[in-house]
Formats: C-alpha cells, structure tokens, sequence
C-alpha cells in the first residue's frame, strides 16, 4: 500500500503522519506538496494536522479551495481510504467531503493532552482492527475542534453509523460528543484526535496505531489483488 | 477602485462560544444590562469596479469568505476613497 | 517621489536628537569622530540601535567574559544566532534564549508571540530544525486585573505562535511576584537539532556577492517611539505612530521549511535572521564578521507601506524576515526554493570590500560608515557596583525557622500558591505533542525528547528562582544552574551546557550592578564546576515598574542534557503503591 | 433594548496577516481584481437602553471588546427589532 501525505503551506503533522505510516505501520509513504500532487499514484490519502495558511479566516478553508481538493475528491470517489486528521479533517469539512463545520472549542482555548475516546464503529476501514466501544487513549491538540452540525445531520450520521469516535468526556464542545466521523460510504474518515501521535508506547499510547493497521487490512483485502 | 465591507456572522441556532465568553466578561465587569452578543468578522476588501462586481462578490463569499453550513454574509459596496 | 524632509545634521547635534534615539553626548561625540563629520539622520539612527544595549551589550559585556564559554564538545560558543554542542554520530543541539519584556508589557499577545518568533529564527537560521520551545515567565499578583490579562495574552501569545509553526512547547516556568507586577518577563527558549556538516554562519563573504532579503514586507513596526516626536509632518503623525509588531506565525512556518531546504544549495554563502535592529543589525554584522563591506539600494526592499525613509526602513522591526549572501548569478536558484513556499527573494545589496557599510535610496546616498564602527566599535562601560543596603540587612537577620503546627493545612497553603500550583491551565494550550518526539511532557522535572533515528534523548528545562538571587546573588545564580542541573540529571541526562537570560533592572544604578556582577559570578562558577559552559544568552536591562522599582535580579537558565539511551529516561511522578522514597543530599 | 453593531479593524499600518492570507487565497482562485483585504471583527450586542449608553459603549470598548494598542473601534446604535 502506498499511502500520499498531502503537504500544504502550513501543514505540521505531515511528517508525524509520514513517520507513523513508513516507520510504524512498514507501509510506503510519501510527503506529497499539495501543488506537485498527482494522488492518482496512491492508495490512500493522508491528510494531516498543522496550521494550513495559517489557519486565517477558518481553519482549513483556504487549503479547502486549492486544486488538489478534486483530486482528494476523485480519490474518495474510487473509493480509495481518505484520512483527514485534525487540520486534515477541517479541510474534509470545508471542502464538503464530510457534512458540518468546526466552531472553536467551547472554552476558547487551544487544548492538548490525551483523551479517551470510544470507538463506535469498529465496521469501517479504518476501525476493524478495535472492537465496538472500545475504550482507546489518543491525544489531541486543536483550537476549533468544536463540531457543528443541525440536528438533522445529527440525527442522519446517527443512523447511518457514520460517527466512528466520540469523546468519553467531552472536552470542546463538539455536537455529540463527536471525535471522528466517515462519509456514508465509509471511505473518508475526518477526526480531530491524532492517531499518528499514538504509534509509539514510548511517547505515551500506541492505541493509534491499529488504525493505521485497518487501513492496510482493508487494502490487502480489498486492492492489493488487482494491484 | 471600490471597497467591499463584508460581514460575515453565525447563523442563527449556531452556538457562539467567542459571543457567549464576551457576553461573559462583560458581565463581570458589571455591565448587567447586556443580554446578548454575537461575534462575527467584517472585512474591507478593495477591488477594482467591474461590471457583475455585485456578482462576484457573491461567488468570493460563496467559494471561500463565508462558510454556509454556519454562517451568513451580507456587504455593502462603496467608492473607495 | 515627496521625501520626508530630513532634519539635518547640524539640528540633530544641536537639539540633541540623538539623545531621543539613546545616544549619549559621548557616543554622538565619538560617531562624529568616527566619522570624521556629523552623522546624518539615518546614520545617527543606524549608530543608536547598534550600539544600544540590545545589540552591543555596552553594560554587560565585562560581566560576560566570565562565563566559561569552552569545552571539548562545543561546536559554536557565544556569538553567532544560537550555540552548538555536539551530541555524537555528527548530530549537534542548538540553542538559546531570548527575552521579549517590553514589548510583552506593551501588547501581551504580540509580545510573546513574536519573542517565539525571534527565537525560533536564531536558531534555523544556524541550518538547525527547530525542535522544542520552552519559556520562562515573570509576572506581579495575579489580583490585578492588569496582571491577570498580561499572563492570560502571553500564554495566548505564546501557543498561537508555537502551536502554529508545529514546534512544540515542552517546558517552561511561571513564577508570581510583586516585584514583577509592572514589569512582567517574557523570555523564550529554542532548542534545534541539526547535522554539523549543515552548520550555517551569517557570513557576508565574496566580494561581489549578492545580498538578498526574504520574508514579510518592511513596515514601520517597532520602531524607536521617541524619534516620531522630533518629526516634524504633523499631518500624518498619526498615521506614522510606532505600531506594534505583530508575528505571523504561517510565515514564519513557510520561511522554517524554504530555509531548511535552501542551507542545501551550494549557492548559499551566509544567512541570518534580522532580528532587534532589524536590517541594520543583520546586514552590518554579515559584513563585519566577513571583514568585508556591504551596499544596499533601499529602493529593493519590499515595503509594506508608503513613503517609508531610510530610517524608518533600517531600523524597522518587522517580523519574519531573513537576509542572505548568494553567489553573484545564482540568485534566481536561490529564489526558486523560495518561490516553491509563495515567498519572495529579493536582491537588495552586494558585498563590497570597501569595508564600508553604504546604503542608497532614491538615488541618494543615504548612509555611509565603516561597517566594524557599528557592529564593534560600541562603547563598553564598566559600572560601579555597590552592596546594597537591604543585602547587608538581611545578612545581620537571624535565620528563621518557621513553626508548623498543622502539616495539612500548611501543605494546602503551599500547593494554593500560584507560583507553587500545577501550571496544567499554562501548559494544556501548549502544543506539547507536535513533532511526535516528545517522551517527557510539561510536568515533570525538565522535558525529554527522543531523537528520532537514534537511542538518544535530549532533556531540557529552564529555571530561575530569582527571590533566591535577590537575597543572594552570588549563592542565587549557583542555585539557578544546579537546580536546572539537578532537574537534568533527575531525568536520566548529563548537563551539556546552559543559555542564559538575564533580566534586570537599570545597570546605571550601582546596587542593581552588584546583584548583574554578584549573580554572574555565582552563575559562572556553578557552570566551571559542573562542566555546563554557557554557549549563547541574551540580557534584558532596565527591567523597571513605572515607579522605578527594579524587578528581583532574574537570570533565567536554560538547560539541555544528552541521555544516551533512552531507557534511562526517568520522570517525577510516583508510579506504584508500596514504592520507597529516598531522600538525597543534605 | 438596543442593538450596537461594533467595527474593531486594526489600526492602519499595524499588519494583517490574516488579510494578507485571504488576499492571496483569492488571488490564487483568480480574482485578479483584488487589491486589498483587511479582516476585522464584527459585534452585535442587545443592551437596555439607558442614560449615557454611548459613554458606557466606548467603556466596553475600551476596557474590553478592542485592543486600543492595535486597533480601532466603531459603533452605531439600533432600535433592536
Ligand atoms: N510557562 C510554561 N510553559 C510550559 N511548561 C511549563 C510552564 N510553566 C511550568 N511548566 C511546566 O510545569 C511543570 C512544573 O513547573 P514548575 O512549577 O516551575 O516546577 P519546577 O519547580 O519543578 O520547575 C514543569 O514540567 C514545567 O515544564
């Protein structure tokens, strides 16, 4: 599996992302800038946390309006697995590839430590290797990790099954309780927790790592015939 | 040369954290007669007349300035002084 | 094009201009002497800046040269943007500290958060990638209001900045006092890992080369507030205030990553960040250290606003900027690493060997001086110092012993204090995470990260217990190094070697000398004796509240240990029931 | 009760990073005709009217809602609907 971390100006967990994926997981990874990228050549998509422009104006917005966010789209669309953590999950948000927006945290502060989060769907490609409720440690670090969406929204991601991690207790805000959540197909993940930052036991948690895992599980099983 | 003023604010139903935390201070500082606020961004943005200005002033706020799922916007254009 | 109408030199000597700009009639005199001629209003400016305080260190440098600035592992003392020490398998750690006080005072957001800013600059334009940030913080009771804002906005400030540019903040202290509540201390450490075949010099050399200036736009940020009321256009006074620096932190993440790839690129020749003084710092200490001369056309510099002058531009503290010596030919190779992260690089100037420091703009010669008068000339003094009066009193003090009746309440008293308490509120809204290397978090006796790649670790911590300096300087500053050592070691590392950040009141008052000379001293010796040379610093005078009450004598330490296996790593905290606890030392 | 819709836009001269970011954003989505974006915040706050409420607006102003160091502020008074 060869995983594309997209890099945009600003951009700062891409090579933590890079790391977890190459160094952690054995997978094949680049460090794609997000002008140079042809995402055609990879199996799956990294979006990573960081500050893209700055975060200026909203977060994520103005890396959600450059041209590689059609790629990322066709991408989704082929049905590739798409990963947008933190930064990464604003600019899903922004560009429409998930439903809802990203207000700033409850308490208006910049927040990082670790949190508990639950799994509440352990059936998607990037959650098969927990169990469903599973009780898994992941930090995070974000200012506007508090996620709005209306009622019906709510309600819809409910059914469908497409929150995937919530906060044991929930420390932003966020509608639900939500931490993560996946397109109706299920291939695009956005979560404001960062699993690349719990690959490693040394730094505290390696609980992320298994989400890395999915992701190669459900590669292997779905792609790596045909490619 | 013109000046666009944009304001951009929640809408309406989407909670305001910034608005709620001023709305808080305010009231220990005792002024207890504030019963709301809501805070939103303003921007002043120079651009060159053109005709369809109203137009793609629409699709600059549509495509990046504002973002729909919590937020209007209304502007007003004026000669830039 | 309507220029400014330049006071001249005759009204600046006469009206003594200079002294707003911080010139002594002394060192105007020996300006004019240097020069053989009064100095111009731009060239008055130019001398003001570099031979303040700031740039110069005219009242500490005597106090300096007794720090043990030596060993067998370090690479870079003293001197250029950051030190370096080597940390094995040609890997070296970089670092230092830088305070920014005033402007922290001023506006508490922007203060600190272009202080990280600054550091963050010293230490990549050394070719090092920034690696960790810690700080040391300084401020009166939190029962002002005033006081309450200015913490609050400068951990605000200092989290935009850090958590923005993706280096974390691991580690720091806050210390409440009185002694502080009008002039609070905002100082921040950088620390960079780098490869020693990457080691970068701001070097102006190659006669003929081209200076280039890459970065924010100029604007008239931070500069010097007293010489606006000598200018004479009323109408635009207003508009002309000294504004206050504001950082952009998405810049400076831009100029990180454009400048860590173009160290590469063997047409670089010499790079620095402009720091205090701007332009006129980096661009005369280039050619000085080099030995050769410097021309500049002001007319090239990118300006944020109109009109600017000659001074204005020179002595412009803008953030986010950097200046470099290219190849002559090669600049377009240089501009296109830069062009890759939307920045622009500009050729504004050429190394000359005229050991001249030239500036034109408009077509005039707008300055003309020898390069080394600025960057060496300086005048150094040497205070007098004097044993305080409250110092004397408190050696004829008995020694008091407190009587403690109820340990409970007395320890819930202790752990209320906010100087004592847990600085998780601090802390949380730090990015302490970022870079994924960080082992040891905020909370512990000092941070530790791993080096990636390795079985290293790096700790690190800052610490200054400045009521300790104030009640003995001498045995104070010995305390401030052990302890940092104590915190070092305690994390399973060895002391490398020190940065320091010394913060006082007014060296022109003889008492506050004493405690500068007497906290050096002691701050030296602990150093000798524990092998932790110190290899880059930065001082802070006329550190005052608006009644003229000086601060208590504040240098900070900070410290990086190396630990060479990172299952030596140890933390603070208890880890199981039924553990012994050992107490060591005296 | 009265609406006070206050402008806080920083001072001239004092740099806008965020404006500047925004400019370049929609020079990228080719808006060519954009020669300035300046981005400021916008307030809406419901008070009881009273005597002096003018005088007790630039007091929030001052003490609160906008930086004086950096910024400028602005405000009209509204019959709140
Ligand atoms: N300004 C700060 N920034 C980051 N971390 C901080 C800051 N102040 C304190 N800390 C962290 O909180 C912990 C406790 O700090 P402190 O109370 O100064 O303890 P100590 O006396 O052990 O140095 C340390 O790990 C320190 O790094």
């Amino acid at each position: 599996m060869k995983c594309a971390v997209v890099v945009f100006p600003g951009s700062n967990c891409d090579r933590d992302m890079y790391h977890a994926v190459k160094d952690e997981l054995g997978a094949d990874a680049d460090l794609v800038w997000y002008q140079e990228a042809n995402l055609a050549d990879y199996d799956a998509v990294l979006l990573p946390g960081g500050f893209s422009y700055g975060d200026y104006l909203r977060s994520g917005a103005m890396a959600a309006t450059s041209p590689i966010v059609e790629q990322i789209r066709a991408a989704a669309e082929a049905g590739k697995p798409v990963l947008g953590v933190c930064n990464g999950f604003q600019i899903l948000l922004e560009s429409g590839l998930l439903p809802g927006a990203m207000l700033p945290n409850e308490k208006l502060k910049f927040m990082c430590h670790t949190e508990t989060l639950i799994v509440e769907n352990a059936d998607t490609p990037f959650t098969q290797q927990y169990k469903e409720k599973e009780e898994i440690q992941i930090p995070i670090a974000h200012g506007d990790g508090n996620y709005f969406c209306d009622q019906t929204t709510l309600e819809r991601l409910r059914e469908n099954k497409q929150v995937v991690f919530t906060y044991q207790t929930n420390p932003n805000g966020s509608a639900g309780d939500i931490a993560g959540i996946v397109n109706e197909r299920g291939n695009v993940l956005g979560m404001m927790p960062h699993p690349e930052r719990a690959v490693d036991a040394l730094l505290g948690t390696d609980d992320g790592l298994r989400l890395f895992q999915s992701i190669l599980t459900y590669w292997r099983e779905h792609y790596a015939i045909n490619a | 040369m013109r000046k666009v003023k944009i304001h951009i604010t929640l809408k309406e139903g989407v909670l305001d954290p910034q608005g709620k935390a001023v709305q808080h201070s305010l009231k220990s500082l005792e002024y207890n007669n504030v019963h709301d606020v809501r805070v939103g961004k303003y921007m002043e943005v120079l651009v060159d007349d053109k005709e369809d200005l109203e137009a793609e002033i629409d699709k600059m706020c549509d495509q990046l300035l504002a973002n729909p799922v919590i937020e209007n916007y209304t502007y007003t254009i004026e000669e830039a002084g | 094009m309507p220029s400014t109408l330049e006071i001249s030199p005759e009204t600046i000597e006469q009206n003594r201009l200079y002294a707003d700009m911080g010139l002594t009639d002394e060192e105007y005199t020996s300006v004019v002497k240097i020069l053989g001629r009064r100095p111009n209003y731009t060239e008055t400016g130019l001398f003001s800046v570099m031979w303040s305080e700031h740039c110069s260190y005219k009242n500490s440098k005597p106090l300096l040269k007794k720090f043990p600035t030596e060993g067998p592992h370090v690479l870079q003392g003293p001197g250029e943007g950051a030190g370096i020490i080597d940390i094995g398998d040609d890997q070296a750690v970089v670092f230092k500290i830088e305070s920014h006080n005033h402007p922290s005072a001023v506006e508490p957001y922007q203060g600190a958060a272009t202080g990280v800013g600054g550091i963050l600059r010293d230490v990549f334009s050394m070719g090092a990638r920034p690696v960790a940030l810690l700080n040391s913080l300084r401020f009166g009771s939190l029962e002002r209001p005033r006081v309450k804002y200015l913490f609050e906005e400068v951990v605000r400030g200092i989290a935009g900045y850090g958590n923005c540019v993706g280096v974390p903040t691991v580690g720091g202290e806050v210390q409440f006092d009185d002694a502080y509540n009008g002039n609070p201390l905002v100082n921040a450490m950088c620390v960079g890992l780098i490869d020693h075949k990457d080691i970068q010099k701001g070097i102006a050399a190659g006669i003929g080369n081209t200076v280039m200036y890459v970065g924010a736009k100029t604007g008239r940020d931070g500069i010097h507030g007293a010489t606006f009321a000598s200018e004479e256009l009323s109408e635009e006074s207003e508009e002309k205030r000294p504004s206050v620096q504001v950082g952009d932190p998405f810049m400076e993440k831009l100029l990180i990553e454009a400048c860590l790839e173009v160290i590469h690129h063997d047409a670089l020749v010499g790079i620095q960040d402009m720091g205090a003084a701007g332009l006129t710092s980096s661009a005369s200490e280039m050619a000085s250290k080099a030995g050769t001369g410097m021309t500049m056309n002001l007319d090239h510099i990118p300006q944020r606003e109109k009109n600017m002058t000659a001074y204005e531009m020179m002595l412009s503290e803008s953030q986010e900027r950097m200046l470099l010596v290219v190849e002559k030919g090669r600049e377009e190779e240089i501009a296109a690493v830069f062009r890759k992260y939307d920045l622009e690089a500009v050729a504004v100037g050429e190394v000359t060997d005229t050991k001249r420091f030239r500036l034109e703009h408009h077509g005039e010669v707008a300055a003309d001086v020898p390069v080394d008068s600025l960057a060496e000339d300086a005048p150094v003094y040497h205070q007098p110092s004097k044993i305080p009066e409250y110092y004397e009193e408190f050696q004829r003090l008995e020694d008091f012993k407190p009587v403690v009746t109820d340990y409970t309440k007395t320890l819930l008293e202790l752990l209320q204090q906010p100087t004592i308490a847990s600085k998780e509120w601090v802390y949380d809204q730090y990015d302490y995470m970022v870079q994924t290397n960080t082992v040891v978090s905020p909370g512990s006796d000092a941070a530790v990260l791993r080096v990636r790649g390795t079985n290293k670790a790096l700790a690190m911590t800052t610490d200054c217990n400045s009521r300790y300096i104030y009640l003995d300087p001498e045995v104070g500053g010995q305390i401030a190094v052990a302890e940092a050592a104590r915190n070092i070691v305690c994390s399973g590392g060895r002391p490398l070697g020190i940065t320091d950040g010394l913060n006082y009141g007014s060296p022109e008052n003889p008492e506050i000398f004493w405690q500068m000379e007497k906290s050096v001293d002691g701050m030296s010796e602990a150093c000798r004796m524990l092998g932790t040379p110190v290899i880059s610093g930065n001082v802070s005078l006329y550190n005052e509240s608006f009644g003229g009450q000086a601060i208590y004598p504040t240098p900070i330490v900070g410290m990086v240990g190396l630990i060479e296996d990172v299952s030596h790593i140890t933390r603070s905290h208890a880890k199981a029931a039924g553990d012994l606890i050992y107490v060591i030392g005296e």
